[in-house]
């Protein structure tokens, strides 16, 4: 374990340790006093009605996949984006490829009418 | 008390299950209360949604969370004291409300106003109209995530509310405007407050207007949202800018004039789209021209009494108490019976920024009004909203409810 | 009446208004009353559907601007008035009719099938006065809540006034006042 | 183990200094645990957006820049009242709406304060009829009435210091 990693481990540490420190409090030390009437289900003042959960249309679904899949494409450029250097002009076609594949990807899913809501 | 899950008939439908389709029941479609408080209902106004996925099928309003039974309250009330509720009926137009109940009561015992009284009317009815529309501006804006604007506004608004607080005393209610006239002149300073907003307020509407005229996330939201025809505009009898953003130039300052609204040459901005983009054309327009009304009032302000001297409605200034008999009788029966209208029933209405704002006063000779109905704009113009919004989606909907322009203490009365 | 306004396509006189005002009275024999300028038809209960329908039609009154009531508590024959304001936007006129109706509980035709914006009027005076509308589409109560027993405007229902509390009458009312400390 | 809530009894100092004093050196900064919790409420206390009538209005107005009520840690209007810990009762509450009002004050977590906005939240103001009810007090516990019809925006962040300064005077002890 080379002296570099330390300070991601260090961040690391810190970071999920006051989260852990953060929500713990709140859940130990925190009263609970939970009422029929403060866990009915928030109807914007109305009495809740019906199941909570329903079917959903597929649309929500189709939004959410197209979500994730260009997110990840933006997680790869991370660690792209750090060693940009040391890659050169390789590594900046390699990338360019990557990026037209999905992009080819996008336009499908634009021309096909997934981003508009009907 | 415990308050259990109800399953969807009985619950919430408060008895309005019969409006509700089949498929929203068995569950098919969601049925979402877009309820009494809500972010972008403009007040608590509470919206029942049938929606499949995020397109709306049906809205079905429901109203009455503000009702205030304003009209049998000022049953029980002697005239000058029931002006005291018109202000919190229309409470962005408080001065309009003021107007209009004033109007009718002197259309109704056939009060003459003094020419200043009028004019000063006129200024206020203006400044009143484009604080308004900057609320309407600021959350219409805010609701379609322009957070910006509503600074802006308001910023612009506090200006207003400083100068009516400096005449009447109250930044909203202000119960200004008295039958016969004003409950007392402006102050000194009053002109220099007036012509400092009209020097810098043109350079604001700029401002505003630089920030969404042009700007492609506002329109395309807005274009073609919500289109409202001239012929369905007059069968569901709306009024105000909705009416004339759909073609039709009928505004009651022209159609038929009051306090002195002939003598100001302004122009009615109309629009033929009669979408959201034009019904906020529309607003902005006006804003420029009640700011140009406002001006040519200012400068046409005559000298002289801001009530008139019929001692048998207007009770007589405290100079007077001291020397004659008269006035002393006649300041003891105002202030503690009030007056004695002639029987009738009058109708009187004026241009709020809403829509035709009308009082039906019947009076009965006695001095307490024996019955007042409020016609107001926003009663007609929420009716047509869910004509409007089928098939848009929900991010829609709340658009068309900011363009509306409705205000809930105005629908609920 | 007669004002100049740009925008309109003819201005009226006063003479046109009356005219369509005695042509609905030859026609309904409907009686007229006249108070700050402002006639009032007066006709029965059955006619006025008919009415409306031919006023909107052929005068051109394009729009239902407020339909309202006044309640005559004392006077039982005819306790409720029920008064329509019409408008005429292309002739920039205003008209008001009024119908008598008897009794506590008063039936009338609906107006929704010549001025659809009179549903919400309608159900609010349903809601308000009692007053019921054969015909309308779908009449409940619009302002109150959906259960609320009475009818708030009419003459007979009290006002509701609940003594506020001052220093001297201040125990009785902390004792009756419910004060939910959770 | 929980900390129970329970309202001091000192009474509200009148000048606005913090009631507790500065120990003399600050090597080692030691506060009461009552102070650190109350300093964190009062700071970060997020209104919920329950805006009924003209109260409303001004509440917006005291929300928009000219007055800033954010400078008081009321940054956020929560929509929902599961984030929020003050209800301001803005506006008259009509017969129609008690019930919502009061689903929504049960919906909140606590701990949780209600300052009632106006002569109509407060005690009905200028309406005595059948569809408004006399005072919010009768439907939730309220904390702090700020009185005004509407009142102004200065008058609405005076309640807000008042309500901080009430919070700041509550003690707990460890329920074992």
């Amino acid at each position: 374990m080379d002296i570099e990693l330390l300070p991601i481990i260090v961040l690391i540490v810190l970071a999920t340790g006051l989260a852990i420190l953060v929500v713990g409090i709140g859940h130990f030390f925190g009263p609970r006093r939970p009422t029929a009437r403060k866990s009915a289900p928030y109807e914007s003042g109305m009495r809740p009605f019906g199941p909570g959960t329903r079917r959903m249309p597929i649309a929500f679904y189709l939004v959410a996949v197209l979500f994730i899949l260009f997110d990840i494409e933006v997680v790869f450029f991370l660690p792209w984006a750090v060693v940009f250097r040391q890659l050169g002009l390789f590594g900046l076609i390699e990338m360019v490829i990557f990026i037209v594949i999905l992009l080819a990807g996008y336009i499908y899913a634009w021309k096909a009418g997934a981003l508009e809501w009907e | 008390m415990e308050e259990m899950i109800l399953p969807t008939s009985e619950a919430m439908l408060d008895g309005m299950t019969h409006l509700v389709s089949e498929r929203a029941l068995e569950g098919e479609t969601l049925l979402l209360n877009m309820g009494p408080q809500h972010p972008s209902t403009h007040g608590v106004l509470r919206l029942l949604l049938e929606l499949d996925g995020e397109k709306v099928i049906t809205v079905i309003p429901d109203i009455g969370y503000l009702h205030t039974g304003v009209e049998k309250n000022m049953e029980s009330k002697t005239y000058l004291k029931a002006e005291v509720m018109t202000d919190r009926l229309d409470y962005l137009n408080t001065m309009g409300n003021n107007l209009v109940y004033v109007l009718a009561i002197e259309k109704l015992a056939e009060l003459d106003v003094p020419p200043r009284a009028d004019g000063i009317r006129v200024i206020f009815t203006e400044l009143q109209r484009i604080a308004s529309h900057l609320v309407w501006l600021g959350t219409h804006a805010l609701d379609l995530a322009a957070m910006s604007v509503f600074l802006y506004c308001f910023r612009e608004r506090e200006i207003i509310l400083d100068i009516m607080e400096m005449c009447s005393g109250q930044r909203m209610m202000t119960t200004y405007f008295r039958p016969g006239g004003l409950w007392r002149d402006v102050p000194s300073g009053f002109e220099d407050a007036v012509r400092e907003f009209i020097k810098i307020f043109p350079a604001r509407i700029d401002e505003y207007e630089a920030l969404l005229t042009r700007n492609p996330l506002f329109l395309e939201r807005v274009q073609g949202l919500g289109v409202l025809t001239k012929e369905n505009a007059l069968r569901w009898a709306i009024t105000g800018p909705m009416l004339r953003a759909s073609g039709v130039g009928f505004d009651l300052r022209k159609a038929k004039p009051y306090s002195g609204y002939e003598q100001y040459d302004f122009d009615i901005p109309t629009q033929t789209a009669g979408d959201t983009y034009a019904r906020y054309q529309v607003r902005m327009e006006e804003m420029r021209q009640s700011l140009r009304i406002v001006e040519q009032a200012l400068n046409k302000l005559p000298y002289g009494p801001v009530r008139s001297n019929n001692r048998k409605y207007v009770p007589p200034p405290r100079s007077e108490l001291g020397v004659s008999m008269e006035a002393v009788i006649h300041h003891f029966k105002l202030w503690t019976e009030g007056f004695n209208p002639p029987a009738g029933a009058v109708y009187s209405a004026v241009e709020s920024p809403r829509g035709e704002l009308g009082v039906y006063l019947v009076s009965d000779g006695g001095p307490k009004p024996y019955r007042i109905h409020w016609r107001v704009p926003s009663f007609d113009n929420l009716q047509i909203l869910p004509m409007l919004a089928k098939g848009h989606l929900v991010a829609d909907l709340v658009a068309l409810i900011g363009t509306t322009d409705i205000v809930l203490g105005d629908v609920d009365r | 009446m007669d004002d100049s306004t740009s925008n309109m396509e003819h201005n009226p006189t006063e003479f046109e208004l009356n005219s369509t005002v005695q042509r609905m009275v030859e026609k309904f024999g409907a009686r007229v009353e006249e108070f700050r300028g402002d006639p009032t038809l007066e006709v029965r209960a059955d006619q006025i559907v008919a009415l409306c329908q031919t006023l909107r039609d052929i005068e051109g009154f394009e729009m239902l601007v407020d339909e309202t009531a006044v309640d005559y508590w004392p006077a039982e024959a005819p306790r409720f008035h029920v008064i329509y304001l019409l408008r005429s936007v292309s002739r920039n006129q205003t008209l008001c009719l009024r119908v008598p109706l008897d009794g506590n509980e008063p039936v009338m035709p609906t107006m929704t099938g010549v001025y659809p914006n009179a549903n919400w009027y309608e159900r609010e005076l349903w809601d308000m006065f009692g007053i019921h509308f054969a015909g309308h589409p779908d009449l409940r109560r619009i302002l109150m809540p959906h259960d609320w027993v009475g009818h708030p405007l009419r003459k007979d229902y009290p006002l509701g006034y609940e003594e506020p509390q001052f220093t001297f009458n201040y125990e009785q009312i902390q004792a009756r006042k419910l004060n939910p400390k959770d | 183990m929980g900390i129970e809530k329970r309202s001091g009894n000192l009474p509200i100092p009148d000048d606005q200094t913090n009631s507790t004093t500065k120990t003399g050196n600050m090597g080692v900064v030691t506060a009461r645990i009552d102070d650190i919790v109350n300093w964190a409420r009062t700071n970060s206390m997020w209104p919920m957006l329950f805006g009924l009538a003209c109260c409303a209005i001004e509440m917006m107005g005291a929300q928009a820049a000219n007055y800033d009520m954010s400078r008081f840690g009321m940054e956020l209007m929560r929509a929902s009242p599961r984030q929020s810990d003050l209800m301001i009762v803005a506006g008259r509450v009509s017969r129609k709406m008690a019930p919502v009002l009061r689903r929504l004050y049960d919906q909140m977590p606590d701990p949780k304060w209600v300052i009632s906005m106006g002569d109509c939240a407060s005690c009905g103001g200028v309406f005595n009829n059948y569809a408004i009810v006399q005072g919010v007090d009768e439907v939730v516990p309220v904390d702090v009435y700020v009185a005004g019809c509407p009142p102004r925006p200065e008058a609405l962040i005076h309640g807000i210091m008042t309500l901080h300064e009430k919070v700041k005077q509550e003690r707990f002890k460890l329920v074992g």
